[in-house]
């Protein structure tokens, strides 16, 4: 089988699955929907993986670009094409693998809903989109899938639509999505009005032949990369959720949990990541921009971070570790460790796909509920789901030689190598947090007694298969992702070869420019030093938490907090009050103006000018009509004046 | 003795400007009617007098026309104030102002 | 041989596809006793007949010509030394997806307004027919005077349709309606008339023919009252930013065909006129006042956005979104870059459909419920599933998600107009794109999501048949068009690119002193009626 | 003699035409106009027109003035009132003014243009009926058969409007 | 005087001398001729068959006390009588009762007023006939006289037109307005050879018409609206008495005779009799035997009316009035169609 020339039947068969089972199955064919629905993703996943095993083992030519057909013509004329590189590989690798297996959780999972078939429609839907975006040959395509996932994540979060809130978090986040994606268009429109074509090959072909061009100055006092990757990178931030516009991502958590972990931490909150990562050519001729990027990314590390500390509600918890996380993930690209920042995508794709799909089997127990003070000595009940969840958060604290350690040990190492040191400092600080509150969860949910009523104890029970054995497979790559990228030094230290795989398998998407320092070279020592850091960092936090949570001490730290904090303690509980302060300093100046719009300008000014004109008309015409005053001899008088005059003009 | 043409000419403008005053300051819609003929006689005469210093029987066919539309005025106007006079009980134009503003 | 206009109604012609449905419709004005289905078949019979000669007229010359695709014999109409007015239309790649909209969305309207219209059935299909005419007439017309008399035509039976068949306040909707059409387009006609006499000035006779027309070179300032008059006209049928308060009341008030067709079809002459005639005949004006028509256009964009956003009417938010849509069509058309017009070209279909669609949707809505107030409604999508389905598509098409038809022209508009150096002006309307998404959602919200607050809610019937019938054309497309737009880019390509060329060619050279009239020009003299395409004369 | 029956038949229609005007009683009037007309159709015989004088006192005095009368004899209509609310002095003096200007510049007019000018005496030819027939069937028969017209049309009118209860007439009584 | 005014005189006096005498014979004959229809004696006592009655009630009407009703419009109260007379005394003016005859050298017509617009001075005169009635109605403020006197201008108006039709109609033969020149067409044609051209031979339907209307105009019965008596007491003249009714007596049937005679003149040959050349007679006797002849077609005429009179019973107002508009007029209209056209189709 020859996949490569099959590629664009990769995001094309969710897409007909979704059609299939939105259009065609009927409410009631629960089996066929299941079946649909999970062989769309599945033959998706199967395809996608021989095209990444044929491609890696050089196959196909490098990179493979496929032509599907031609969208539009003339002066703008773009193909919908795929592109197959080592950047879309490891991406289709993650989405497809973590997406299928949280399709199979989702039968388990959704199996009772009522919506069923319109899920596993929607999420089919999300899978196309989500392989449209990372498989896209240009930013058009990229663009189609970007709006795609957008879409999929506001029908998800939307998913219980009868109620008041699921809906208006998807339109919030299709929204804030929205405002990113302007920025996204604007850049995209640059680039098409510099180059005149959207396609990443020959965009990072020019660029790299003529990078003068790219550094003129273009808008702004800017270079028009620094004004294209701004404006992309507005762009991910909406997508990816990094300050000022990550406020959706935390909302997003009222779809279903296997939404979550799909959608809201494992795949399309990084697409803005795996845009950064993809133009990187850009941003390496945009220093100021990276720095920014960095700056971003590492203020949303720990901004998140300490709202995740405060949160009570499981998934508000991961969803604000995502934040953290990916914040983490724009830090790597900023500083120029693009791989890496991939990297910590692909591992954290596992481990917080892992942690939602745990937190989802604990709320599936709890019978829906999702707040952690009512938890507590779940382990007992949960024998599966315990370790998953377990050793996702070793993962994610950083805990050796688990996933997370590598990927964020190879972020903060490319910080501190950039010289950004106060950047590592934050990530170092990030890392304990992480540690801290995913422990904190840890023994919540899982240890010390039970907190909630009597009825939900006594229905506590074990996920389905169906559920816990994507969560054991989630599990083995939360434990193993990290292992292809075990960093060159340690390697070198022990005296192997390099076998970085996955670094040698990016480099070729990995730019280099003449006169761009790139050079990430630490000393082996100094890297180790920066790994028993952050080792010891991690370890600490998990240490703070277990004071603080572990036993049977349950909520009394946070209660402790809130009487002598009171006023952090309602600061971090109401994530800074960032929602409040949109909505007073944007969203309702905003809706004043429209209303000023509609009721002044509109009704009073243009309708007002308007009505005075006829109200003028009808006066003059008020007026004249007291001139008939319907006795016919004052007619016959005004006539007969005439008659006089004409008299008088005919005459003289 | 012959009468000169004149005076027929002032006779007419005479009756005529009898007409006007009348058609102006009556109320009674009839009586306006009947002054409106008077004055189209006034210019019938004219047009009768004209008509013959001119020897051109022109004028007295338009006279006939006259007459005619005359006629035809009368049974409309007549009829008129026939309907005027069921809806309102009265011919007085002072009263009969349907029109009025 | 002469040809007679009876010859062109009964030939294959474009002429017969003009006046086909007023000529059918006819009857329909006798059937008042009529069984009222039998009104309705007959009316949607001649609207399926009349979509099926525009059909296959448009199929048998497809492609056939570069540029234009056929043109009628020109016939003399008014003949009065030195006055000389002809009867001529033609139809090319810019009106070619106009026509074919109007014809596609003539059936649908009919059927659409299948039990919402309750009197005078017959009465309202042969407005609609009559319109029809107008408006295909307008959009074919290659004299002027023609031009105008369609245009005129077009309005009674709207004026009507919203007068007699509107809501509550129609009366006033129907007369802002024709009071500010009718102010624009007597600048027009004096426009027109100007043109004309200029014209017989030079050569002693009056013409109003379009080629002749594009011959004459005027200076600046007559240009610029010229256009001015043209601009205004178009400008309050597009409509644009000052002028557009007519809108909201008629579609408001409006009956759901009527909201259709002038959303549709309607609006779109204002823009299709900027294109055809005011940029062409008047291209040095145009080209100085096109900052602040972009500047217009741009704040169209935004502020019918963001009233559209705080209104309380289901149907009052789309009207206004039709505002914001129709600037960005604006800016295409102002930007004068091949993409931009391409792009404006096609969101003037895009915005048919989507728009089209969601007021068929609001009127289905507004028959089973009675109302249009979002205070009325909330989670709809759960006894109606369906009618949620359709409704979320044909908003996201407006709002411009990719791969859905409305973010083919937003794109290409944006592209060209970046591209030809507005980029502050591309930069700035790309706020409408979020705006959209924040109105559009919440109409969403407010209507089919969320939990269901009024009890009459509960048991709202899903589409019927009929409704399904009447949306699934629309969706298809919309689909079709923003997978893959190429087919519908490509017949309008050629005839754009050479009024494209044509303008830049005149705005390069510095416009008279006096009043000139140019050598006809091969491929210039009608850019789009390009010479070498023989008059596809009267099947006989 | 002539000058004789101008004096008697001139000063017979003035005093009548104001009569007409002045009287109170519609019926006085109207036969004051009967006198008025009749002695108009005196002058016109006098000025070569029988056809005229004979036609003015069939019609006018003969037909249209006795449907005066009817009318006014079927409507009952009585003296006008004489109340202070009933008069208009503006109207009745401006129409005084007017009338007197009006008929001041045109006798000053005709004075200036005709004088004493005398007529020349009358000819058969002017005076035969046949003349006018043939005039009034030849040239003038377009007009003629238009005025036919427009007296059936005036008839009809007529009919209708007077006609009694229809559903129009209840319409506007409401 | 000249020889003309001399003329006229004596023709004048001819007619007055008849028409003086038309109403008492003719009240003597309204008395018998019923009586003997309806086989009783009438008035017999005053002279031989009671012939001077006629003249008692004449001297009776004279000497009667003259009464005014106080409300009354006294003016126009005055008038009305009067003018019942106007119409009668002038109308025969224009009628001719003989031939052209050669007087004293001079040729002269056999009628007062000889001239071209003969008949339409005769129509413009009779038209004022219906003032007399209106205001007689209107002047005696009594409700009665007043519907009478609606009821007569309606009615006069309505019929004038079937009579004025009719007229013309019968004119068109002799293409004449000059009712001379009609006489003369009626002596001097003959219908297929042997027949007198009389009207009444030549276009019955318009005589049928002309009759109908002469009773309506002169307001006799079955026609007598304006003054039925079980209706309206005695309608437009009820509060008239003595001469003053008299007078409208003699109106009414001065204008009887003098529309018999024009009735006589239009469609029976009027003066002439078949066969019978009156220009053989030496001087004035063509007009004077003319004018018997004349006379006696008119007494015919008039004992039509009183023979018609209490035969039929009277019409309803709107039967006359539908009879009028939608019977008479068409039937007018139609015979001068068919006038014109024997006209234009030369046969006549």
């Amino acid at each position: 089988m020859d996949a490569l020339s099959l590629l664009w039947w990769i995001p094309a068969l969710p897409f007909l699955g979704a059609a299939v089972n939105g259009l065609l199955v009927r409410n009631g064919q629960k089996g066929l929907v299941t079946f649909v629905g999970l062989a769309a993703p599945g033959a998706s996943m199967l395809l996608g993986l021989t095209a990444i095993w044929q491609y890696a083992t050089g196959l196909a030519p490098e990179p493979l670009r496929q032509a599907v057909y031609s969208w539009t013509v003339g002066e703008m004329s773009i193909d919908v094409a795929f592109r197959l590189d080592p950047l879309s590989a490891v991406m289709t690798f993650v989405v497809t693998v973590v997406g299928f297996l949280i399709h199979v959780y989702s039968v388990g999972y959704m199996g009772r809903e009522e919506g069923y078939r319109r899920y596993f429609s929607f999420l089919n839907l999300f899978m196309g989109a989500m392989l449209l975006l990372v498989l896209g040959s240009n930013f058009l395509v990229m663009f189609v899938g970007w709006e795609g996932v957008g879409l999929c994540s506001y029908l998800l979060i939307g998913y219980y639509f009868d109620q008041e809130f699921p809906p208006e978090a998807g339109k919030k986040a299709f929204v804030v999505n929205r405002i990113g994606d302007f920025a996204f268009l604007v850049g995209m429109l640059a680039l098409f009005a510099s180059f005149g074509t959207l396609e990443f090959g020959e965009i990072t072909e020019r660029v790299l032949a003529a990078p003068e061009i790219a550094k003129a100055p273009y808008v702004f006092g800017l270079s028009l990369a620094g004004f294209v990757t701004l404006c992309l990178f507005i762009g991910a931030m909406g997508k990816s959720a990094q300050i000022p516009l990550y406020v959706w991502l935390p909302d997003a958590m009222a779809g279903p949990t296997p939404v979550s972990a799909l959608i809201h931490a494992a795949t399309m909150v990084t697409a803005g990541v795996y845009m950064v990562v993809r133009t990187n050519v850009l941003y390496q001729l945009a220093p100021e921009i990276s720095l920014f990027v960095a700056g971003i990314g590492a203020a949303t590390a720990i901004f998140a971070a300490t709202i995740g500390l405060a949160q009570n509600d499981i998934k508000k918890v991961l969803a604000y570790s995502t934040v953290s996380q990916l914040g983490y993930m724009f830090l790597a690209a900023g500083v120029g460790a693009y791989v890496a920042a991939i990297f910590h995508l692909a591992t954290h794709a596992f481990f917080k796909a892992l942690l939602f799909l745990g937190s989802g089997s604990v709320i599936h127990a709890m019978g829906g509920e999702q707040d952690m003070q009512k938890m507590g000595g779940l382990r007992k009940h949960l024998p599966l789901t315990y370790p998953t969840y377990l050793i996702a958060t070793l993962a994610i604290a950083g805990i050796p030689p688990l996933a997370g350690f590598f990927s964020k040990d190879e972020i903060l190492a490319g910080a501190f190598a950039g010289h950004h040191h106060l950047i590592w400092g934050v990530g170092i600080l990030t890392a304990g947090l992480t540690a801290c509150y995913m422990f904190r969860s840890v023994y919540l949910t899982f240890h010390g007694s039970f907190r909630g009523s009597h009825e939900q104890e006594h229905h506590l029970h074990e996920s389905p298969k169906v559920m816990t054995v994507p969560l054991v497979l989630l599990a083995l790559g939360a434990v193993t992702a990290g292992w292809i990228g075990i960093p060159t030094g340690l390697w070198e230290m022990a005296g192997f070869a390099d076998h970085n795989v996955l670094h040698h398998f990016l480099s070729p998407v990995i730019a280099t420019l003449p006169g761009v320092d790139t050079g990430h070279h630490l000393s082996h020592s100094t890297e180790l030093l920066l790994m028993l850091v952050s080792v010891a960092v991690a370890l600490g936090g998990w240490l703070v938490a277990k004071r603080l949570w572990g036993g049977e001490r349950g909520l009394a730290a946070d209660r402790t907090f809130a009487e002598r904090l009171p006023f952090v303690q309602r600061l971090l509980a109401n994530k800074y009050y960032v929602d409040e302060l949109y909505d007073r300093v944007i969203v309702r100046p905003l809706a004043g103006l429209a209303r000023g719009c509609w009721k002044i300008v509109d009704t009073l000014l243009i309708d007002g000018a308007l009505h005075v004109g006829a109200f003028v008309t009808e006066l003059t015409g008020d007026l004249g009509r007291f001139s008939t005053t319907g006795n016919i001899r004052n007619y016959a008088l005004y006539f007969f004046a005439g008659v006089l005059l004409l008299f008088w003009w005919m005459i003289f | 003795m012959s009468v000169p043409i004149s005076w027929y000419l002032l006779l007419a403008a005479a009756l005529f400007a009898i007409g006007a005053i009348g058609a102006l300051t009556r109320r009674n819609g009839i009586a306006i009617f009947l002054s409106i003929e008077l004055m189209l006689n006034a210019a019938n005469l004219t047009l009768a007098a004209y008509s013959r210093l001119l020897g051109d029987r022109a004028g007295q066919m338009v006279v006939f026309f006259v007459l005619a539309v005359a006629a035809a005025e009368a049974a409309v106007g007549l009829a008129l104030f026939i309907g005027i006079f069921r809806l309102r009980r009265t011919i007085d134009v002072n009263r009969i102002n349907l029109l009025r503003w | 041989m002469s040809t007679s206009f009876l010859d062109l109604l009964l030939g294959d012609t474009i002429t017969r596809f003009v006046f086909f449905p007023t000529v059918a419709g006819l009857p329909l004005l006798l059937m008042r006793r009529a069984p009222a289905a039998t009104v309705k078949i007959y009316a949607l019979v001649v609207s399926l007949v009349e979509l099926a000669l525009i059909g296959l007229f448009v199929v048998g010359r497809w492609g056939s010509t570069g540029a234009l695709l056929a043109r009628d014999a020109v016939l003399p109409w008014i003949d009065l030394a030195p006055l000389s007015v002809v009867y001529e239309v033609g139809l090319d790649g810019i009106s070619l997806p106009l026509v074919l909209l109007t014809g596609l969305l003539l059936p649908i309207v009919l059927l659409g307004s299948w039990n919402g219209i309750d009197k005078h059935w017959g009465g309202y299909a042969f407005s609609m027919l009559l319109l029809t005419t107008g408006i295909l007439g307008a959009l074919v017309a290659l004299d002027l005077f023609v031009f105008y008399v369609f245009w005129e035509v077009m309005l009674i039976p709207m004026y009507l349709i919203i007068g007699i068949w509107g809501a509550e306040r129609r009366i006033y909707a129907a007369v802002k309606f024709f009071l500010f059409t009718m102010a624009g387009s007597l600048l027009m006609l004096i426009g027109i008339l100007w043109l004309g006499w200029t014209y017989g000035r030079l050569t002693g006779v009056w013409s109003f023919r379009y080629e002749d027309l594009l011959r004459l070179e005027l200076p600046i300032d007559q240009q610029l009252w010229l256009f001015g008059a043209f601009a205004i006209a178009f400008a309050i049928k597009v409509p644009m930013f000052p002028v557009h308060t007519w809108l909201p009341d008629a579609h408001v008030e409006a009956p759901t065909g009527g909201s259709v067709i002038l959303a549709g079809i309607l609006l779109k002459l204002g823009t299709y006129g900027f294109l055809r005639f005011a940029l062409p005949l008047f291209p040095h004006a145009a080209d100085r006042l096109t900052p602040w028509l972009l500047a217009l256009a741009l704040v169209g964009i935004v502020y019918g956005a963001l009233v559209a956003w705080v209104q309380v009417d289901m149907k009052k938010l789309v009207a206004y979104s039709s505002i914001a849509h129709l600037g960005f069509v604006m800016l295409g058309i102002m930007a004068c870059d091949l993409v931009a017009w391409q792009g404006a070209l096609i969101q003037m279909v895009n915005h048919g459909l989507s728009t089209g669609a969601l007021f068929l949707l609001v009127g289905m809505l507004y028959e089973r419920r009675h109302t249009k107030k979002f205070e009325d409604f909330g989670g709809l999508a759960k006894p109606m599933p369906w009618f949620a389905t359709v409704l979320v598509f044909s908003t996201l098409a407006s709002v411009g998600l990719p791969a859905l038809n409305g973010f083919v022209g937003e794109f290409m508009i944006l592209v060209g107009t970046f591209k030809a150096g507005w980029r502050w002006f591309a930069a700035l309307s790309t706020v409408g794109v979020v705006l959209a998404a924040i109105y559009l959602l919440k109409m969403l919200q407010q209507t089919i999501w969320g939990p269901i607050t009024r009890e009459e809610n509960e048991s709202v019937p899903d589409l019927g048949l009929r409704e399904a019938l009447t949306l699934a054309p629309l969706c298809v497309l919309m689909l079709w068009i923003g997978v893959a737009p190429k087919p519908f880019l490509e017949p309008s390509r050629p005839a754009l690119a050479a009024l494209l060329e044509d303008y830049r060619s005149r705005c390069a050279e510095p416009a008279p002193d006096e009043p000139l009239l140019a050598p006809a020009r091969v491929s210039a003299g009608s850019p789009t009626f390009a010479a070498g395409v023989v008059d596809q004369e009267a099947g006989r | 003699m002539e000058l004789l029956a101008f004096v008697v038949f001139g000063l017979a229609a003035l005093v009548s035409a104001i009569v007409v005007v002045a009287h109170r009683s519609p019926i006085h009037s109207t036969l004051s106009l009967v006198v008025t007309l009749v002695s108009t159709a005196a002058l016109f015989l006098m000025l070569g027109s029988p056809f005229l004088a004979a036609l003015q006192v069939l019609l006018y005095t003969g037909a249209i003035l006795v449907l005066f009368l009817f009318v006014i004899m079927l409507l009952n209509v009585q003296r006008e009132r004489t109340g202070a609310a009933a008069r208009s002095p503006f109207q009745t003096w401006s129409a005084l003014i007017a009338a007197f200007v009006l008929a001041g510049a045109v006798c000053r007019l005709l004075w200036d243009a005709h004088g004493e000018a005398v007529l020349a005496p009358l000819t058969e030819d002017f005076v035969a009926l046949r003349n006018t027939a043939s005039l009034l069937f030849r040239d003038y028969l377009l007009p003629f058969e238009m005025v036919g017209l427009l007296l059936l049309v005036a008839v009809v009118v007529a009919s209708w409007v007077a006609r009694r209860g229809g559903a129009d007439s209840e319409e506007e009584s409401r | 005087m000249s020889p003309e005014t001399l003329a006229a005189l004596a023709k004048m006096g001819l007619w007055l001398a008849f028409l003086i005498n038309v109403a008492p014979i003719m009240l003597w004959v309204e008395r018998r001729a019923p009586a003997f229809m309806q086989d009783r004696l009438g008035p017999n006592r005053v002279g031989p068959l009671g012939f001077f009655q006629g003249i008692a009630d004449a001297a009776k009407f004279i000497f009667k006390e003259d009464i005014e009703p106080a409300t009354a419009d006294r003016g126009l109260y005055l008038l009305a009588p009067v003018l019942a007379l106007v119409p009668c005394l002038t109308t025969y003016l224009v009628i001719p009762f003989g031939p052209d005859i050669e007087v004293a050298g001079r040729t002269m017509a056999s009628v007062v007023i000889d001239s071209d617009s003969g008949i339409f001075v005769f129509l413009a005169l009779a038209s004022l006939g219906v003032y007399s009635l209106v205001l007689a109605g209107w002047a005696s403020n009594n409700k009665w006289s007043l519907i009478g006197a609606i009821r007569a201008s309606a009615q006069m108006i309505s019929y004038e037109l079937a009579l004025t039709l009719a007229v013309v109609a019968a004119l068109v033969p002799a293409g004449s307005l000059h009712l001379g020149r009609v006489v003369d067409y009626q002596i001097g044609e003959r219908l297929f050879g042997f027949l007198p051209a009389w009207g009444v031979l030549v276009q019955p339907i318009g005589f049928l018409v002309f009759l109908v209307a002469m009773f309506a105009e002169t307001n006799r019965l079955p026609f007598d609206l304006p003054e039925a008596e079980s209706e309206l007491v005695a309608g437009y003249h009820t509060e008239y008495g003595s001469i003053r009714f008299a007078l409208f007596f003699m109106g009414e049937y001065m204008a009887m005779a003098v529309l018999s005679a024009l009735a006589a003149t239009l469609y029976f040959g009027g003066w002439s009799l078949p066969g019978v050349d009156l220009m053989q007679l030496p001087g004035v006797l063509p007009a004077l035997v003319g004018f018997v002849i004349l006379t006696v077609k008119v007494a015919i005429f008039m004992f039509l009316f009183v023979w018609v009179r209490w035969t039929f019973p009277r019409f309803r107002y709107d039967q006359l009035m539908r009879l009028g508009w939608k019977v008479l007029l068409p039937l007018a209209l139609a015979n001068l169609v068919y006038v014109a056209a024997l006209a234009v189709g030369g046969k006549l």
